[in-house]
């Protein structure tokens, strides 16, 4: 028996999962492990969420457990607040990404700063769910991507999956933590699939990692969350070209990865960032600024962005031409002053 | 008048210089919803012409929702919240606003804006994905459909507040479901215009459910109407499928706005017949026998029955009121049926009154990208 | 017990199966708030000893708003909003409860703490600006001070719904002002109060004004009591400036609460005897007159007149009272006039669990910077 | 008469003013020149607002123009959008900055949109006014920095002066356009002292232009509001340091004067953006990208960001360890890698 056969017996089967259940998965193993964990939220209960991301759980553990709110999202976090001071571990499902504007208060004023309020004494291990992010076809306020808001209140967590053990792991990792996490779960890697063992979970990730999803010497795309798969669809596309592209999915916005990230990008001397949100004052923004600030002498071409245009997000007919897709990377990897004499990946 | 000289302020002074107040019983709503169909009410009295008009509106909302579901199954639609079972509020809705007036409708009230002459393709608009609102809300005096719960209200409040200012007659009519009560906005809104005497009517479509959420697991109140009290202003509480009583609820409270008295809140109890939306498994979280119920306490029903023993409407009259509706249905089919034209260079247009140069780098990247797709056609 | 089981239950179903609803009459407060002081009430069935300890606590009271007062001017606290005219409200807040139960204080509330045992120079760490939480909320249950309006309020309706799902025997009590009823979170918290039947007291100090914003601006309601049928819980009406009457009115809501039986929203009708706060000029907004008045409801003089005439106060009560407020004076004078040792350091201490990667590269510039200015010190 | 003195002879007098009087000056003027001009807000009746911005306007134009409205921020914005529908031009204070977060649903799901939503229809010209940051000495939730919010929503046009005559213009320029505009007012320069005249003010500028301050040779400062007298502080201080440094005053971060800040950077070749927000998601990574999109060949050195810590803001005797200072600034110009052997602003 060689090597890889013993490994494949005595691993446990893999079989196609999708990230909904992944998360649903996710959820009651937290619950199922600690009673402190409950869930709120509009449509929770018998419906299990409009998404189904809490199927079957009102049933498993009771209402109290897992409890259909009033329609209010302030409401819902501040009281997961009040909750969360008492020992409780809540987690908070935002129905959709522009329904969680409600809850901004707070989420800036409270939630975010408790901790640091009461010099560490009352911390709140609250986990923000809120699907997000377009491409569903939803109509108007159902297709926001909005984690320029997030990653701008320091005492957050921002964590994003792509993949579904991913989506299991940083669910996990979210319950657990002592600190508030906001999880961005994008909405149309819901029904995406991936070969995954539900009955032995993947190591938790553990909140802060980024993962290189592809290696690749041209340049290196830094994405996350729905992009992801669009990144990787590229970056098989530039293979055409003649390019061979590194992609890192971060995982976490904050904390953020530097390492990770500027590791890649000393190595291949060339970045593209990317993501669905608006690009003026995005994500896109900082990370840019950040390896342009510690990859200087790395780089062989400016760091560039593939982003949403900033425009509100459009209705379902003209959402394509919005979304950063496989040609408008690689116009921008085309951008990346290829002829300019540099020597790729030379350090200056 | 400053708010401070307006009847009734709330100046607490110690005792026993205590200030009477508002009185708080006339604010109260009675303790059943208000009904006329069914009852000995005589509607000999009401005008003719408005009967026949809420029936034939009636059986055409009903078709529209038909047809507007249909067009969803067929994928014309990207999603659609029906208004079946709620016509009456609907229509009575639309019917009490003169043309001045304006009207504040959520994402349910489609039907609202067409019984009030607009275009069922526009309306639809929003609904079928091709831009976020298909009018222009000013022609119309129909704000845009709604989707942040509550959210329309404050704007209903302060539209209706700028009129008074202006010196203009114009009433708004807010729309709301029993959901949208629990929103931080509605307690604000509400605040506002009572303290503001704004002339606004607030109609709260009570139909039992949030998505799957039942009422009871949205409010502890005696009735959503009882919260009218607690802002200074009265509340009404009203058979929402009974659409002579809604009109006349309604009619009233925008009577009421109109000559000054202030804002009203007007909880309507009805049901919705179908799921959420298309996209919704109501099996979920209710059972038949609850919608069965329901089903026979229909808007359109109820009336055409009652208008038929009365001798208000005959067989003639039913014939011409679906062949209506059959004509809007036919008409909405075939124009729904043709692919909108859009230009996606509008998704730059409108963001500002001039474009920033920012929006002119995209704009100018997504032209050469739609041409270079036009050239490898 | 389930949602839907609870007694008054709001499930709308068609007439004539309309069902009974929860009564609104109980709800309703009373057209007069309650007073005990000044009037034939028997205040001889209270316990002695409850009436001198609210006598020397309001003593005290008022002096530590004094003694907060003056080092505001001195520059020992960056501000100081004074609850000078609501120490019964204040007071009473905090003897109602017991010590498993938790308050949820607004900035105005650093007298309720200390009336509860918190050590006033802990109370005052916000007001100092040392940080934002001068005491562990878990240790006292008392949550920090709120300066977000009526933010607070969901807080309480948590925590109070988290020790009732754990079968702890726990009250919460918030304070808000008449302002904060007209935020958004005032509605959303009392809406999931009352859903939840959640043991939650919410306490409206309704002392005339939101800064310079007089209540006739604020709500059109016949008073802020009224808002609680809407939610489907009791309203109470107090006299503010009478210790024992919100002590009894207070207690009541609290024991209700503790039975089982919901929330309760109890408004006190008060008086801001001092500007908003000492960077506040009342002068603008309100006349002498007016202030006046309430100088002549006062309420450590309503107590200590009443105590007096019925024989239950003599010299040698007062004098111990007042000796024992100038104790607490003195000391915090003195512990306020010393420099808190601040470690500049602690900024990046408790952002998080664990200090990021960013945190860490912050914190090693800043601990250069100050060994920098150490050297050239 | 030599032309200088016949220019001083005809010019009006200028005579110092502060910032809250130009702001002042400037709703009156909007409000005399314009009936459909109300203000809303918290105390800006009879009290004139706690910054006294709306001093005596509430006498002279009538409550129903300056009204004292109930204590909701989202029911103040949310009934300014039904007043713009209806015609008027309301301008709407929020009394702190963390005191505007309960307005941000109607702030982004409406009044950022609803021109855009309408297909133009319906353009809403309302003016939110934020006095905005730090450095007063404010308790809990009055001193923060809230501008990366503002950016990263689309449809929304932010300014922030940092003089006395830009209050004015940018207060009248805000009030006059057609799109929402928020107005960032630097709270720490309210009591600023410029010399104005108020009897002929400047010209409004556009909203969209920024202002060189300062010109130099070394390397650029790009900056805004209250972080504008700082870094005109340290460029002052870099003098003895042989740096002579350019400072550009944003005035509006959106739309962002690309034009200005890049024409400057690529003569100097070197960039420091300084901002009071939060760092991580603030709004200067968003300046530092775009330099280094557009700048990347004339860049000597890596732009560089001084900001306020990714911390919640500090409690009043521990702020000025957070806020960006004269000695951090220099501290970061120091690091822009003179010996690095590349020449001085020499494109490469
Ligand atoms: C602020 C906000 N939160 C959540 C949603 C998602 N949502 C859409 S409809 C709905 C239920 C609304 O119930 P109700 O107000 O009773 O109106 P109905 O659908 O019954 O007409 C929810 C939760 C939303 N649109 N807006
Ligand atoms: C959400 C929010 N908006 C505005 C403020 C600013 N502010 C502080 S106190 C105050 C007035 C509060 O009045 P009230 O609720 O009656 O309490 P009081 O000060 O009279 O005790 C205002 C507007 C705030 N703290 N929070
Ligand atoms: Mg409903
Ligand atoms: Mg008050």
């Amino acid at each position: 028996m060689t090597a890889v056969a013993a490994e494949a017996a005595t691993a446990p089967a893999r079989k196609p999962a999708t990230m909904a259940q992944a998360l649903n998965r996710a959820l009651r193993d937290a619950m199922a492990e600690d009673p402190a964990v409950h869930l709120l939220g509009e449509d929770v209960g018998a419906l299990g969420g409009v998404f189904r991301i809490t199927d079957g759980l009102a049933k498993e553990f009771g209402e109290d457990r897992c409890t259909d709110t009033p329609l209010a999202e302030a409401g819902i976090l501040g009281t997961a607040v009040g909750m969360a001071m008492y020992g409780l571990r809540p987690v908070v499902e935002m129905q959709f990404d522009a329904f969680a504007y409600p809850a901004f208060e707070q989420l800036i004023s409270h939630v975010s700063r408790m901790r640091n309020r009461t010099r560490g004494a009352m911390p709140l291990p609250i986990t923000v769910r809120v699907p997000y992010g377009g491409g569903i076809g939803g109509v108007e306020h159902h297709s926001d991507s909005s984690e320029a808001y997030y990653i701008a209140t320091p005492g957050l967590h921002v964590v994003t999956p792509a993949t579904v053990p991913d989506a299991y792991g940083l669910l996990r990792a979210a319950i657990a933590s002592d600190d508030p996490v906001v999880v961005l779960e994008p909405k149309r890697l819901y029904w995406s699939k991936d070969d995954w063992n539900p009955e032995a979970p993947e190591t938790v990730p553990p909140i802060g990692r980024a993962a290189v999803r592809r290696t690749g010497t041209s340049a290196t795309l830094v994405t996350y969350g729905p992009s992801v798969p669009v990144c990787l669809e590229a970056a098989e596309a530039a293979r055409a070209e003649g390019w061979d592209l590194e992609v890192v999915d971060l995982r976490s916005l904050v904390p953020f990865d530097d390492e990770t990230v500027c590791a890649s990008v000393r190595r291949t001397g060339r970045a593209v960032v990317v993501h669905e949100a608006t690009g003026f004052g995005g994500p896109g923004g900082e990370i840019a600024a950040r390896i342009g600030e510690r990859c200087f002498h790395y780089l062989d071409a400016p760091v560039l962005r593939v982003t949403g245009f900033d425009i509100p997000y459009p209705a379902p007919m003209l959402e394509r031409h919005h979304l950063p897709g496989v040609d408008r990377i690689l116009d921008a990897v085309g951008r990346l002053q290829w002829e300019s004499g540099w020597t790729e990946g030379s350090a200056r | 008048m400053t708010v401070l000289e307006q009847p009734g302020a709330y100046r607490p002074a110690p005792p026993p210089a205590w200030r009477p107040r508002t009185d708080a019983a006339p604010l109260l709503p009675d303790e059943e919803p208000f009904r006329v169909l069914g009852t000995d009410a005589d509607i000999h009295d009401l005008d003719p012409l408005l009967l026949t008009e809420l029936y034939r509106q009636l059986v055409r909302g009903r078709r529209y929702n038909q047809q507007a579901t249909a067009l969803t199954k067929q994928g014309r639609l990207a999603v659609y919240p029906s208004s079946t079972g709620q016509e009456a509020c609907e229509v009575a809705a639309a019917l009490v606003l003169q043309d001045r007036d304006w009207l504040f409708p959520s994402y349910r009230d489609t039907l609202c804006a067409v019984a009030r002459g607009l275009d069922p393709v526009r309306a639809l608009t929003l609904l079928r994905g091709d831009w976020h609102t298909g009018y222009d809300p000013a022609e119309h005096r129909i704000a845009p459909l709604c989707t942040p719960l509550a959210t329309q209200l404050p704007h209903a409040v302060g539209l209706a507040h700028a009129a008074r200012l202006k010196g203009d007659d114009v009433v708004a009519l807010a729309l709301v479901g029993d959901g949208g009560t629990s929103e931080g906005d509605f307690h604000e809104a509400l605040n506002f215009a009572a303290v503001w005497r704004a002339p606004v009517v607030f109609l709260v479509q009570n139909n039992g459910f949030a998505i799957s959420v039942p009422l009871a697991k949205q409010t502890a109140a005696p009735s959503l109407a009882h919260k009218a009290v607690g802002y200074g202003m009265p509340g009404r509480l009203v058979d929402g499928n009974d659409a002579v009583a809604v009109h006349q609820v309604l009619s009233e409270a925008v009577a009421h706005a109109r000559q000054g008295g202030g804002p009203t809140l007007v909880e309507a109890v009805t049901y919705r017949i179908e799921a959420h939306t298309n996209a919704d498994d109501a099996t979920r979280y209710r059972g038949d026998a609850e919608v069965q119920a329901w089903r026979e306490h229909d808007p359109v029903e109820l009336l055409e029955r009652e208008l038929t023993a009365r001798g208000l409407l005959d067989d003639a009259g039913k014939r011409s009121a679906r062949e209506a509706a059959e004509e809007m249905a036919a008409d909405l089919r075939a124009r729904m049926n043709r692919d909108p034209q859009l230009d996606p260079m509008e998704l730059f247009t409108h963001v500002y009154s001039e474009q920033t140069s920012q929006l002119r780098e995209q704009a100018a990247q997504l032209r050469a990208e739609l041409d270079a797709e036009e050239e490898t056609r």
